[in-house]
Order: C-alpha cells, then structure tokens, then sequence
C-alpha cells in the first residue's frame, strides 16, 4: 500500500476538479492507500461551511466526511487562500485542516505520488 | 522515468509534443475524454497521433453522453477510477495534468 | 408594451467549467421575470448551440449517476418543456460526425411540445441580429 | 446618460474579470451612467463577508462600496449559486442583493447595454 | 448592428471568424492584448487580420508588461477604461465577450 | 537524511487564473517546509518557465499600480532573492521575439545574488528527469 499526495490547484468550483480529487481519494482509500489532498486557490472552497446540496452542482461533503473517518483520508485548506476569500477557520467544516503552503511540500516529501492538478 | 500526462481540454495541449519519457501513458480524463470519443471534420484528434499508451476515464466518457465502446481507437484502454489507482501507482512514477 | 428579444449562445464544453449550465438556467428564467416587469411587457430568449457548444446536447450523459450533478441533456430537456426556442448548428453537429440521432430533439417523455431544430449558421447569425441582447456562454 | 447591465459568470476568483468588471463599473458611474452588475456561478464570491486585503490578491470591496454609495450602482448576487457555495444571506455583505436568475434579465429588460461576462 | 466583441483570450476565438455586423469591433482585453503586443515565430496574431476596428486595453497592456506603445500595428487604437465607457455606450450596440 | 527534489513547471499565462502565482509562492514556500521534517530532510525546488509561461518573466508589469494586486515580476524577484534556481526556456522566448532584456534576470536591487537562467527546453527536460515529483501550472 502507498500514499498519494493531491493537490487541487485554482478549481472552479463547477470545474469538476474537485469531483475528480474526492473520486479518485476515494478509490484510494478503498483500496488501502492512504491520501493527502491539499487545497488551494478556489479549491479551498470546498472547505466553507453550509453548502447547499443542490441538483444543478456536486456536492461532495458526505463523501469527504467518510473519507476523513476513514483516517486514510487528510484534507487541508491553503490558510491564506481561504482567507482572502472570507473563509477563515470558524467557517471551515470539521475535520479540514488549514495550514500554510509549506504542508503540500511537506506531503510531497514523503509521498509515492504526486498528483498535482493545477490548470484554470 | 514513467510519466502518466492527465489531458483535461478538448484541444491540443502545446506541451505534449514536447514531453519525452522512456515510458509515456497519456491519460484522457475530464474534457480530454473528447479526444478519445470523437472525429472531427473526419479526423481522429492529434493528441492520439503518439506512440505512447492511451487510457480514457469511463466515468468521464459516460457523463458526456458517450459509452465505453465509443472511444475511436482500439489502442485506447478505457479504464475506472479504480483502475486508475492501479496504474498510477503500479505502472508510472510522476504525472503531470495539462 | 415591450418584448425583449435575448439570445443566449453556448459555446463552451458542458462539464469543465458551470458556463453552460448557467446558460440553460438563466434562459429558463425568463419564464418568471415578467413579475419584475409592467403589465405586458416580456422578454424571449433564444438559445443557440454554436461550436463544441453542440455537445451539450448529447444524448444519454450520465453526470447525474456518476457525479450527482444533473445534466445538460436533463436542462435542454426542461428548456424545451417550457417551449423555449433551441437551435443547434447544423455545421458545427455535421463537422463532429453527429446526426439529429445524437442529440435531444424533444422532451416528449416529459410532456414537452416543442422540438430542438438543427439549423444552418447563417439562421443563427440572424437570431444575433434580430435579438436586443447577446450573451455568449 | 445611459444604463448598462453587466453579468460576470463563473469568474475564477484571481481571473481578473471581476476586477474588470468593477473597474469598468467604476469608470461609467463616475461619468453619470447607471450601472447594473449581476453576478452568478463563482462571482458570488465577491459577495462573500470577511475577505481579506492580501497583496497577491485583489480586493475590491472599497471600491464596490463606494459604487453603492453613489446610488447609480446596484449589485446582486444569484441567490443560488451563492447558497450552494455556503454563503447564505446573513454572510454576504450588506449593500449586495441577493435575487433569482430572472432579476438579470428584468435588469437586461431596461437596460441600454449588456456586457455579458462569460467565459471560463 | 454595431457589434463590439471582446478577446480575453491569447488564442483565437474559433467564433471571430464567423460574426458578422454592419459595425464589427474587436476589443483586445486581460490576455486578448497579448494579441495586440507580441508576435510568435514573427508573425503578427491571425486575430488582427480582419477588416474592423481594433482596441486594446491599456490597463491590461500595462499589467502585464507593455507599454501602450508596443502595439505591433498601428490600426490598434489603446484605450482605457473610461474610453472603453464611451465606446461602448456610444459606437457600438451589442456586445459578446469571448 | 533525504533531499527531493520538485519541479515547478509554469506554462500558464500570468493574469487570466492565479495559476502561475500559486506555483511562485509555492515554490517559495519550500524555504519553511523543514520545520515539518526530519533534520537533515528537505525539499529542492526548481521553477521553469515554459511555453506562454515565459511571459510571467516579463519586466516592468503594473498589475500593482492598477488592480492592486503583487505582479508576477516581483514574485519572480522574490524566488531570485531566496536563490531559487528559476529556469526560462530559450526556443520559447525567442518565439516571442524576446531576449533576456525583456526578462526578470536578477533580483540585485533587493538584494538578490543569482540570476534567472536561460536555457533551451532540452535542459528543463533533464530536470523533469531528475525530479522526484513534477507539478505543472
């Protein structure tokens, strides 16, 4: 078993990015590897409290919740990024870590894989 | 090295031309599943022209309307999410999504 | 005592970006702004497919099932129901090798009336002239 | 004097087509023109309270609230897509409106011009 | 119609060659001005060979490195902002932004 | 004790996404990452400018002045200033009809010591080679 380090770069939200990076972690997890995803740019908004799971855009919250209980699973939101957005930590879901650039370095350091998905 | 290139756009990635790996799997996954499932003007994309190997996401074939046997080439294996996993951490090293 | 005339032309891919999604729900909009508006006045929008635009309109996407994100299939669908005028380019469809097959042409399993209708571009390049506003997806 | 109604769809945060958006805004009430800007998909991020002023990102809320107090500015956000993002009412800030999608063509009904911001 | 349509994009707009108008202008803005300051392998971009009014952004020019000065052809009118008010309320009646 | 080695390779333009920002301070945030390591460990970045995404090294961007926000440039001074290796490809400059004139060379005047380095896209090829893991922008 190995471990993969994500990064999900400036998603849309829309974007199906980060619909790509929660399937993907998932068949990971499932398969008993373990998962880093860092979020950056507009990705960190996958961390906001209080989205909506509405039809007409993927909501990925239950999904993520299981992967974090799985303890496979570590999701960390870009503190500045999130920040600048107006999401600070009391408006970050549970269970999300926030953290400084450094983190993803860090992950990458010790990581089999990188998959690094930046693009616009 | 083993490099696994994600394409995600439906046009030609500048970048790909370029890129040299002593083994290449180009990986057609979001809008670049396009690339595996249709012609244009009669034409198969560019992106299929390389001697390389040749994956297309059936989740992301199957969202857009298009089923597995669709993909234009019998080169191009079409594989899950869970395979996926299996070639990326069995038969590649580095990725890169373009 | 007005009619504004707005075509809505998609020409962007269906999932990378939420674009064409919003095309087709601000389109579908217009069914309820005449409560903002005076007594008899409207607006009727027109929504063209252009480009790889046309791919919207593939038949049989299953975003719903693998994503749980409804479709644009799905959104065309509801467009017509409501009697929305749809055209897809005829050059555009010809030129990735799709017929009328391909795509949705009605909404008939769900009540609808009205039909998709292929047409050359040059009846779009009029829809672009004839319409008050232009917003391109 | 006329009145112009912009759309800014799906705008990446960092993509500068808000910014132009409210630079062009700006530039047209300063020369007595009424402007209308609707902003939906990821623009509704710009509703967001509580963003930060950081240097590698623009913030534009002094200039938005300078827009809406010369009264010829009107700014709403897609009450939709705003909730499916997490930002409900009660986190946006005060000056924006909050509306369904038939207020942008109500507002394209009376207006002299339309910049339809699009595009990815 | 007066047609004013706006390049964001440092590609061309697979549109720009159909859209047709009495009055066609194309306003070079964000990475659109790249098509209004660079050439690549020498050769001015297949968006400035139209026959219609050209615009660039001076602001965008600015941002990115360029000096209004740098447009590689002098039917490339640069304005800013407020002219770009005036152009657009006054010249042309219907925009798209591609 | 282990070092790996990252290439961060730009190929995006500056201003449409924060893209190519994200890969800069990134980058740059290498300089912190070893208090999350053993001693000894550490990461070594590279950053390479490729295709369009040499025109992040453009001199004399006002992105600060009119929108308010850090331009590319200073980024890329900043990178010079903590001796990142910044690599710029050679075919893709010249493309574009630029030299090293037109480009952020040093970072001297806060204090920097190396310079941006020049150099044909065989060069940045045999980075990825060596790298241990690859993020591209």
């Amino acid at each position: 078993m190995g471990k993969i380090t994500i990064g999900c770069f400036s998603s849309l939200v829309g974007s199906m990015s980060l619909d790509f990076a929660i399937k993907f972690s998932d068949a990971a997890v499932k398969k008993g590897h373990e998962v880093d995803l860092w979020l950056s740019g507009n990705g960190t908004m996958l961390g906001k409290k209080g989205q909506s799971k509405f039809r007409d855009y993927s909501y990925l919250m239950d999904t993520v919740m299981e992967l974090i209980n799985s303890g496979k699973f570590k999701i960390t939101n870009c503190e500045a990024c999130a920040k600048a957005r107006g999401i600070g930590r009391e408006d970050t879901v549970e269970g999300f870590g926030v953290a400084s650039m450094d983190w993803y370095l860090a992950s990458a350091f010790s990581t089999d894989r990188i998959l690094h998905i930046g693009g616009e | 090295m083993r490099l696994a290139v994600f394409v995600s756009e439906y046009r030609e990635p500048e970048m790909l031309e370029r890129l040299k790996a002593e083994k290449l799997g180009i990986v057609l996954v979001q809008n670049g599943v396009y690339h595996a499932a249709l012609k244009k003007d009669g034409n198969v994309s560019p992106v299929l022209s390389k001697d390389v190997e040749y994956y297309a996401l059936s989740e992301d074939l199957q969202s857009r309307g298009f089923s597995d046997s669709d993909v234009v080439d019998s080169k191009i294996k079409v594989i899950n999410y869970d395979g996926l996993v299996d070639l990326i951490f069995n038969d590649y090293e580095k990725t890169i999504w373009l | 005592m007005a009619i504004k005339k707005i075509a809505f032309i998609v020409e962007k891919l269906p999932y990378k970006s939420e674009t064409s999604r919003l095309a087709l729900t601000h389109a579908i909009a217009s069914q309820t702004v005449e409560i903002h508006l005076e007594d008899g006045d409207n607006v009727e929008p027109v929504l063209a497919f252009v480009g790889d635009g046309v791919l919207n309109c593939l038949k049989n996407q299953k975003a719903l099932d693998i994503y749980g994100v409804s479709s644009l299939e799905a959104h065309i669908k509801n467009a017509l129901l409501l009697d929305l005028r749809v055209l897809v380019c005829k050059e555009d469809l010809e030129g990735f090798g799709l017929t009328e097959d391909s795509i949705v042409m009605d909404a008939e399993e769900i009540g609808g009336e009205v039909t998709t209708q292929v047409v050359p571009y040059e009846e779009i390049q009029q829809d672009l002239e004839s319409a008050d506003h232009l917003m391109f997806f």
